[in-house]
């Protein structure tokens, strides 16, 4: 059933008029952004709850305008896109509250949520996108949105970080573009369509397949910062907390992810794809990935770098959920896609709380943070043993559907990489753990900063994060939750049989 | 046997040939600027020998006579600058040089493949001769087959004054770009003298072009060396308060032709359709418009710049 | 009907969460013996069997109770009310105080937890949640031993979680089914058998996976060594019965080698434990030897299905057994560290004498009565082994006894350092209590067991000889803890250092071409440029252009 | 009931803008007013004539009645309605623009003085290119457009303008001259000069050598690389709204009738539409490294215009020989992209200019002012100019690397990536110096410079970023009289 | 052998001269005669296309059009020597 009322565009436009607004507005009114920026979240959160229900009563939205002969711009709301507004929706509200509470007194506010606001409309447009064509617009949108927001501070090392940032995220859109093409003049559409389109295609030509297989996912690995396309995500970790959290949790990652997904289900097909041998080169990479990601973290020092180089390593078992072809696995990938997101934005909340409440930026000084700022860290430490994958957290769930597939798949060698995987996460998160809670705070040099008492805003959200973290885990078998609404998309995605 | 007319179109195209490079090579400018005014002379003489009066009658009074007075002009204004552009490398020279052989030797091949005398328009402009209004062809063709192309060649005219009048301040402290003091009396007698002539010519040209060569552009550049005449003579000096006037007669031409053009429209006739009747007055008007913008235009681009530059803002940008 | 499972879990997470708020501290510290009591009356009142699901909860768990675990749950509930007891006076309102709760409710949480969840999920969630919450137990002391003990821990933690975790994986998608039952009954690969016993192994600290076990005991405070030796680590074994197919498939080779390690694990143990000088150390090792005898017994159940029922009940007494009497002793440890006076040291000596003598197998205890109702038991099992396991079994005997002399010398000389707020008589009640618990557990444990106290009643009487043998174990003292020696904080960086060289080179490289091209990129435009507008070269091209087209048409027209 | 007499829109988009050049020629005081009433007259008849043109389809004038090749024909199809839609839009928002840039307190009387009717003169040359289906008449409208775009180049009278201009001046009578002889070419062989002629013609060598004239004199007006030489001085030495003008609807004058000719003239060979598309890559290299290496705004920006001209011929050349039948499509979209980014982004930089008070790229971030507005506005130019979706200059990118790759043009896709790469790079110079915040010796205050002006360039760049939604609409409508294929 | 190839020629000898003059010469009152040279050569071209075997009348449209070109030749002209006087002025006041 398919319905062309207007809610998916509704959805879109809120934080796409939203970002016009906010930077237009003078520095000084941040009573007037707040509200706006807190109505407009509050708003799509809603609307996309309404969306989410009809979407899992059966209907599609699909909404269409055509901008080169035969080459729509299609907005189309599947459970697939559900799952990934929604994920939106909802970090948005909390980082925007973070956000606000972060940014209070800093330069350049309007700017700030301007930007911000587009970030999320390009999100939901990512989210929203019924073909390739639509997808690539709104990715380079998101990298347009996001550079602002990278090098917010204006600083030669921010700007020297934005630099790479744009480099490589542009590099990926344009090779992405070029995938697109490929797409169009191979099979002639570049639509979304569950099942593939290129079955016909692949049957003749392989090699073009598998070779616009490789560019596509080289676009989008970029922005899923897959090796070698990820070093720009340690750098771009300049940025402000919120945005380190947003990028990494939701918008830039996920949107390379959520392509990397669209792409093998729903342009090659998980069967073509199979056949043509993409998804076990997919899973190498993505194996390779996790594991360098985890170990480079290891070595690191500053917290978000530190975090950073785990969601390089995270944002892989998305990759490699969809690459191991069986229904199981890509339940724990898409799980994960949401999972990741919660705890990651959580960490990096944190993370942010730790620099704007203590100045404290590296691990080798958060000695005894626990005991001065216990709520953040607990729900620090939640995310993180979610991370490292310990029930009954959010994490677990998705390694576990993960593993479970790939024994399904026939693909053993998935459990020892899923466990490497965590004992590296161990290897990186139980020291910063072990520090938090069980060192006793470093006497302060003289150089420390002044410690500055966190308000609500910066501690509520990561939270609440926290709180989803569990819930998302511990309830995951409930209706509407992450993992049940994953088997409502696989179902569609793989023949009934399948089951 | 050879023809001799054919041995002295020989002749007479090596002259100009060589001319040409001599223009190009001869290290006084003032020589240069002499030697250009006898190739544009030759040049029109190559053309009567090739049956284009009109043409030659255009290129001896503006593309040689204007011309000459502009160079003129500006050599006087700039004639202490020093030689002090250094010249291209020897190399790049030879290479310029060998390129413009083979453009040469490109293009004379091609002339050369090409059979002369291909039939054109001269027969359909032979056959709407009699629907033009003018007896003249070239007058026909100018002013009605392809009067678009003439209105628009009047406007390149109008936006020439323009940029020179915005372009060319003057010199703030430079002596006057005019002739006057070294010409003396004799050609301050000689102009009283030849004025009223020259003006009688350039009118009977215009009168004369509907039928026979000459027209409004030779009757107008004819007017203009009335005008230039007046002005190396000081017998008229331009003032800031003749600016509104000079700016009508400049656009005269443009206005009084476009206006023609557009009026004659309507009643199932299209811009540049002149009624049948009224074809031969309206062009006659419109020449009349013309060659007095053009005289005045010409006369004011030998001038050059707008009158109020030096009095009030000098050369001040 | 699901509050009956919930309770006992919810209250020590609920307690835990409130530790957040500096006012409800000392309510929550006074509450903390009756943490784990909604568990013992569970325990004690629950029907049997009994199971309840929750189809939302972490992809649909199940609770239940049986027979086997309800022994479990006993025990492991008033240890951990013991315990509580304990830790109330030990750190009630020091330092550390919020920290410890945290974890040691945590800790509480899982341990029960892991005994009613019917999934292998959840399960897991709770053996997760004990073991990384044991670790703010473990280094509760802040010290530079606590730290290494902990790292120690953790490593060793991670090593079984991972294990554990691929195994129930395996076993699920073996058995097709994440119910405990289901993976019981189903036929199981070897390979996930080997992993989860190697996963439980490590909690239960069988050779050589036990090199976390004795430090972390010493390192721990006395009420967080009683639950981490009594509870916890019985959660090892516990796992095993919960997961493997004990009694329905036969693995001969796991058990072979299970059999193999726990007979050595007995006696090494000893022999480490002899030479340590820390009493809580040592019996640390005496808990090492002790799942020793347990390992031997699963050995056997695995060689032998047929035996396994017998075994069963020997097996689930030997764990009661062992964590009253291990739980009895850390705590008399500590109310021995706690005595300022010379008296009341002496008073507490023999307080504690009495769980170390049923520990060695004194007649008429518990240790003696487990003993050969387990050699009756192998009795049933393979032939080839008996032998041997008699042997061994004996001399374990023994060894323990020896050990427990150890622990009383080093506990005189070295008593554990208890906090100064600690009140000696706050001690005693909960000490006592287990004290007595574990003198009368073969009394009440026909009626505490039920079917499951057929073989332990049936055991045949003690052998005493084995205690002249002891004297010539002491030989192996010599072996000393040199496993200590090797730190875990190589581990990290040996394994990333290449990687960030590699990857440090790189980037090098990477730069230094970029500089070098950045270079030659600035000043060759500059260069060309500057020629060519001085050579008019755009000029030239104007012919050059001319030229070409020509050329190019001149082609066309042959 | 009295008939109305039918206006007829060729004629009057022509003739309008030249009375306003009269009109402000002679009401120097009044010529702001006077220039932006005749530019608004235009845009609504250019507007009639689009109008027309989709209702109706191609319409031809047949000046004087008597019909090419004796007469001169107007003729409005797709392709030239289009881009004289384009230079009347642009040109009423430059206008616009211009309002404020030569206002009283910013600019000498002068600049207004002879601004307007040398724009409206432009325009007039411009719209008679569109619509002009004669060489001959061609050449002089070239005439008309390169005078009057010489004169707004020395707009500002200072040396650097007038050496830029003179340059731009021989350039421009060169390119004439050459264009001319070609013309004497075609006469000699055809006897006519309208484009039925030369559709019709069988290829002989004077059309190639008229070829060879025309293709050199046009990519010397349009700037192709290597002939680029006097472009970017020129361009980046003119005030602010020439400069708009002379790189959006200058430059494209020339570029259209190359268009044109490229279908007219002679089946293009192979070999010349690889030598066409390998001088758009040099353009696209070398502009893009010099704008890497420009050290002022403007210059920048006018460098880039060599490049982005590059990427138009690259555009044509995309699909080889076969393909220039199609491949106009790409390049047309790429000019209209092009002229309105480009003229946003001069406005912009203009703008940028006037509030700082320089245009050092170096410098930029030094300043306590940041005209926020404008900055935005040259993003957004950016933004299309590099080809970034949903912009114009994407659509026209798509459709050129869509064409390369059907044809197996592999080449052609790798140099349009590479310019977009390096149009990111040297764009993002800029763009690093209006987010720069850590150099300025006073604080930031917060949304400065921000004034009427900068609606014009934002408009522009609005409309470069979202016209790209209805290129499809904009495609179908440069068909509409088969601009290439059927007869003239 | 006739006079409109002679001077066809010619004019194309006279054009490429010009050319040759524009592309080398460095004095800016010589490139603008190296142009005026292109222009007549040009107009050559155009009036040798009209020419026809002396007892046919020549065709008068190039005339026409070569008229127009003189005109907007000295237009262009006019132009290019307002500019080189205007940057004689400047550079002069640039010296002082």
């Amino acid at each position: 059933m398919n319905n062309a009322s207007l809610l998916p565009l509704i959805i879109l436009l809120i934080p796409l008029c939203a970002a016009p607004v906010l930077l237009a507005l003078p520095e000084r009114s941040a009573g007037l952004r707040t509200a706006i920026n807190l109505g407009a979240a509050l708003v799509k959160v809603l609307l996309v709850a309404w969306l989410s229900w009809k979407v899992s009563q059966g209907v599609i939205y699909d909404l269409r305008w055509t901008v080169l002969p035969g080459l729509d711009l299609n907005l189309q709301a599947d459970p697939l896109a559900i799952l990934f507004i929604a994920l939106s929706a909802v970090l948005w509200l909390i980082t925007t509250v973070y956000a606000v509470g972060y940014l209070e007194k800093g330069p350049h506010r309007a700017r700030f949520f301007g930007f911000f606001s587009l970030c999320v409309a390009a999100t939901v447009g990512i989210a929203l996108a019924g073909n390739l064509f639509t997808f690539l617009l709104f990715y380079e949108m998101l990298t347009l949105a996001t550079y602002p927001l990278v090098i917010h501070y204006g600083t030669a090392a921010a700007l020297r970080a934005g630099r790479i940032y744009l480099i490589y995220t542009l590099g990926g859109g344009l090779v992405l573009l070029l995938g697109t093409l490929g797409l169009w003049v191979l099979a002639g559409s570049t639509d979304f369509v569950p099942g593939g389109i290129l079955e016909g295609v692949a049957e003749d030509t392989p090699l073009a397949a598998q070779l616009l297989f490789a560019v596509l996912i080289i676009g989008l690995g970029v922005k899923a910062a897959m090796v070698p396309l990820h070093s720009w995500l340690p750098v771009a970790m300049v940025a402000p907390a919120p945005v380190s959290a947003l990028l990494h949790a939701v918008a830039v990652v996920k949107a390379g992810a959520f392509g990397i997904i669209r792409v093998v289900y729903e342009v090659y097909g998980i069967e073509t794809a199979q056949a043509l041998g993409l998804t076990t080169a997919l899973a190498v990479l993505a194996a390779i990935t996790i594991l360098y990601g985890s170990i480079r973290a290891l070595g690191q020092d500053d917290i978000k770098r530190r975090l950073a180089w785990s969601t390089v390593s995270q944002v892989s078992y998305i990759a490699l959920g969809v690459a191991l072809a069986s229904p199981i696995a890509a339940m724990g990938a898409l799980a994960h896609l949401i999972h990741q997101g919660i705890m990651k934005i959580t960490l990096f909340m944190v993370a942010g709380n730790l620099a704007e409440g203590l100045g404290i930026k590296q691990v080798s000084r958060m000695n005894g943070v626990g005991l001065i700022m216990p709520g953040s860290m607990a729900a620090f430490t939640l995310a993180a043993l979610g991370m490292i994958g310990l029930p009954p957290l959010a994490g677990f769930v998705s390694k576990w559907y993960l593993a479970a597939g790939g024994l399904d798949a026939g693909q053993g060698w998935v459990i020892p990489l899923l466990l490497g995987s965590s004992l590296l996460n161990a290897a990186y998160f139980l020291p910063m753990l072990h520090r938090a809670w069980f060192r006793q705070p470093d006497a302060a040099p003289q150089d420390a900063p002044v410690r500055r008492p966190i308000g609500w805003m910066l501690a509520a959200p990561p939270t609440a994060t926290a709180a989803l973290v569990l819930v998302a885990g511990g309830l995951a078998n409930a209706p509407f939750s992450p993992l049940e609404w994953t088997r409502f998309i696989v179902t569609l995605e793989y023949s009934a049989e399948a089951f | 046997m050879i023809d001799p007319l054919l041995l002295f179109d020989v002749i007479l195209g090596l002259a100009i040939v060589s001319l040409a490079v001599t223009v190009l090579v001869v290290r006084d400018r003032f020589a240069m600027i002499v030697l250009v005014i006898v190739f544009g002379l030759m040049s029109a003489l190559a053309w009567v020998r090739l049956a284009a009066p009109d043409v030659a009658l255009a290129e001896a009074a503006i593309g040689t006579g204007l011309t000459g007075a502009l160079l003129l002009a500006t050599w006087r204004q700039v004639r202490t600058e020093p030689e002090r552009w250094p010249a291209l490398p020897r190399g790049v020279m030879v290479i310029n040089m060998g390129l413009c052989a083979l453009v040469l030797a490109g293009l004379v091949g091609a002339f050369l493949a090409t059979p002369l005398g291909t039939p054109g328009l001269g027969v359909a402009v032979a056959d709407n001769l009699a629907d033009s209004g003018v007896e003249h062809p070239v007058t026909a063709v100018l002013l009605n087959f392809r009067a678009y192309d003439t209105l628009m060649e009047v406007v390149v005219l109008l936006v020439a004054v323009i940029a020179v009048w915005m372009i060319d301040r003057g010199v703030s402290q430079a002596p006057q770009p005019t002739l006057g003091p070294e010409l003396g009396d004799l050609p301050r007698g000689f102009a009283r003298l030849v004025l009223p002539a020259i003006t009688v010519i350039g009118a009977y040209l215009l009168w004369v072009g509907t039928s026979a060569p000459g027209g409004a552009f030779q009757g107008g550049a004819v007017l203009a060396a009335v005008g230039i005449l007046l002005l190396l003579t000081q017998r008229y000096q331009p003032q800031p308060s003749h600016r509104p006037l000079a700016r009508g007669v400049f656009v005269l031409g443009v206005a009084g032709f476009a206006a023609v053009a557009l009026l004659v429209a309507g009643g199932g006739r299209v811009p540049f359709e002149y009624p049948a009747d009224h074809a031969k007055t309206l062009i006659l008007l419109i020449e009349g418009l013309v060659t007095l913008s053009i005289a005045a235009t010409l006369a004011a681009l030998f001038h050059g710049r707008e009158p109020e530059a030096i009095s009030t803002q000098g050369g001040r940008s | 009907m699901k509050i009956v499972f919930i309770l006992p879990l919810l209250l020590p997470t609920l307690l835990a969460m409130l530790m957040v708020f500096p006012a409800a501290r000392p309510f929550i510290w006074r509450l903390m013996p009756l943490a784990a009591l909604p568990a013992l009356l569970l325990a004690l009142l629950a029907p049997v069997p009994l199971g309840v699901r929750g189809d939302w909860l972490l992809m649909g768990a199940s609770f239940g109770l049986d027979e086997v675990s309800r022994l479990f749950l006993g025990f492991t509930a008033l240890l951990w009310i013991a315990a509580g007891a304990a830790a109330r006076e030990w750190f009630s309102g020091t330092p550390g105080e919020r920290g410890f709760a945290v974890c040691f409710l945590l800790a509480m949480t899982g341990n029960l937890g892991l005994i009613i969840a019917q999934d292998a999920l959840g399960f897991y969630a709770f053996f997760a949640l004990m073991s990384f919450a044991s670790y703010g137990l473990v280094v509760q002391a802040r010290s530079q031993a606590a730290f290494e003990a902990g790292r120690l821990y953790i490593a060793f933690v991670i090593l079984g979680e991972l294990a554990l975790f691929a195994g129930l994986a395996l076993a699920a998608s073996e058995a097709g089914s994440r119910l405990l039952a289901d993976l019981r009954s189903a036929e199981l690969s070897g390979l996930s058998a080997s992993l989860l016993l190697l996963g439980f192994s490590v909690k239960l600290g069988i050779m050589p996976l036990h090199f976390w076990l004795p430090p972390a005991h010493g390192a721990a405070p006395v009420p967080a060594s009683a639950v981490l030796s009594g509870a916890m680590i019985k959660a090892g074994l516990f796992g095993m019965l919960a997961t493997l197919p004990l009694g329905t498939q036969a693995l001969p080779d796991h058990g072979t080698v299970m059999m193999a390690t726990g007979l050595v694990t007995i006696f090494a143990a000893v022999l480490l434990g002899l030479s340590q000088d820390n009493p809580k150390t040592v019996l640390g090792f005496s808990s090492v030897s002790q799942m020793g005898l347990i390992a031997l017994g699963l050995g056997a159940g695995l060689m032998a299905p047929a035996a396994w029922p017998a075994l069963l009940a020997v097996l689930v007494f030997m764990a009661a057994h062992h964590a009253l009497a291990k739980g009895a002793l850390f705590l008399g440890a500590g109310l021995f560290g706690a005595q300022t006076g010379q008296s009341g040291r002496v008073l507490a000596l023999i307080i504690v004498a009495v769980p170390a003598l049923v520990l060695a197998g004194a007649p008429a205890t518990s240790g003696a009565l487990a003993k050969e109702a387990l050699k009756s038991a192998l009795a049933d099992g393979s032939e080839a082994w008996l032998p041997w396991l008699i042997v061994g079994l004996t001399l374990s005997g023994l060894a323990t006894t020896l050990l427990m002399a150890r622990f009383g010398i080093t506990l005189w000389r070295k008593p554990p350092a208890a906090p100064s707020i600690a009140v000696p008589e706050g001690l005693v009640l909960s000490t006592l209590g287990l004290v007595m618990a574990a003198a009368a557990l073969p009394f009440i444990w026909p009626t505490a067991a039920g079917p499951l106290a057929a073989p332990i009643s049936a055991a045949g009487p003690t052998e005493t000889w084995p205690l002249l043998l002891g004297a010539t174990l002491a030989l192996g003292a010599w072996i000393r803890a040199r496993a200590l020696a090797v730190g875990p904080q190589v581990f990290r960086d040996q394994i990333a250092r290449p990687f960030v060289r590699v990857a440090k080179g790189a980037e090098k490289f990477v730069a230094r071409q970029r500089r070098a091209a950045a270079r030659i990129g600035r000043r060759a435009p500059a260069i060309v440029g500057e020629r060519a507008s001085h050579w008019r070269l755009g000029h030239t091209a104007v012919a050059a252009l001319i030229v070409m087209v020509l050329i190019i048409e001149a082609n066309g027209w042959k | 009931m009295i008939e109305m007499p039918a206006i007829d829109w060729l004629t009057a988009v022509v003739f309008a803008p030249l009375a306003g050049a009269i009109l402000a020629f002679l009401l120097p005081r009044q010529a702001h007013w006077v220039g932006v009433g005749a530019v608004v007259l235009t845009a609504l008849m250019a507007s009639a004539l689009v109008l027309q043109v989709l209702t109706e389809g191609a319409v031809v004038t047949p000046l004087g009645n008597w019909g090419a090749p004796l007469g001169i024909d107007l003729r409005a199809d797709g392709l030239s309605a289009t881009l004289m839609a384009m230079t009347t839009g642009v040109g009423l928002l430059v206008s616009l623009g211009a309002l404020n840039s030569y206002a009283h307190h910013r600019a000498p009387e002068r600049m207004r003085r002879y601004f307007w009717p040398l724009w409206l003169l432009l325009l007039s040359g411009l719209n008679g290119v569109y619509l002009s289906t004669d060489l001959f008449n061609l050449y002089v409208m070239l005439e008309v457009i390169s005078l009057a775009a010489v004169g707004l180049t020395v707009l500002s009278g200072r040396i650097e303008a007038v050496r830029a201009g003179l340059e731009y001046m021989y350039a421009s009578i060169l390119g004439a001259l050459l264009f001319l002889l070609g013309v004497g070419f075609v006469y000699l062989e055809l006897g006519r000069l309208d484009f039925a002629g030369l559709l019709a013609a069988p290829p002989s060598p004077a059309l190639g050598a008229a070829l060879a004239l025309m293709v050199a004199g046009l990519a010397l007006k349009t700037a192709l690389f290597p002939l680029h030489v006097w472009l970017p001085q020129a361009h980046a030495n003119a005030t602010a709204p020439a400069s708009a003008l002379l790189s959006a609807l200058v430059v494209k004058a020339s570029l259209y009738i190359v268009l044109r000719l490229a279908q007219y003239l002679l089946p293009l060979s192979e070999v010349l539409v690889a030598l066409i598309g390998l001088l758009g890559v040099g353009a696209i290299l070398w502009g893009s490294i010099q704008a890497l290496r420009a050290e002022r705004l403007k210059l920048l920006v006018a460098w880039s215009t060599v490049a982005q001209i590059g990427l138009v011929f690259v555009a044509f050349a995309r699909a080889g020989a076969d393909g220039v039948a199609e491949s106009w499509k790409a390049a047309a979209l790429l000019m209209l992209a092009h002229a309105i980014a480009k003229a946003a982004m001069f406005l912009a930089a203009g703008r940028i200019k006037e509030e700082i008070g320089h245009d050092r790229i170096r410098e930029l971030d030094r300043s306590p002012v940041r005209p926020t507005l404008a900055q935005l506005s040259f993003a957004l130019a950016a933004i299309s100019l590099v080809g970034l979706p949903p912009s114009l200059g994407f659509a026209g990118k798509w459709i050129l690397m869509e064409g390369a790759m059907t044809s197996g043009y592999w080449h052609w896709i790798a140099v349009t990536m590479i310019a977009t790469m390096l149009s990111v790079a040297y764009f993002s110079r800029v763009l690093t110096g209006f987010l720069r915040f850590d150099r300025q010796r006073t604080t930031v205050g917060e949304h400065q410079g921000w004034a009427l002006a900068d609606a014009a360039p934002l408009t522009l760049a609005l409309c470069a970023l979202g016209l790209g939604l209805l290129a499809a609409p904009i495609l179908a409508f440069m068909n509409i009289g088969y601009p290439f294929g059927g007869a003239p | 052998m006739s006079t409109g190839l002679i001077f066809g020629l010619t004019g194309l000898g006279v054009f490429v001269v010009g050319l040759c003059g524009a592309l080398v010469l460095v004095d800016p009152l010589r490139r603008v005669l190296a142009l005026k040279l292109c222009s007549v050569g040009a107009g050559f071209m155009l009036v040798v296309a009209a020419w026809k075997a002396p007892p046919e009348a020549p065709d008068p449209v190039p005339h026409a059009l070569v008229i127009t070109g003189i005109v907007v030749m000295i237009s262009a002209t006019a132009v290019a020597l307002a500019l080189i006087r205007r940057l004689h002025t400047l550079e002069h006041e640039h010296h002082d």
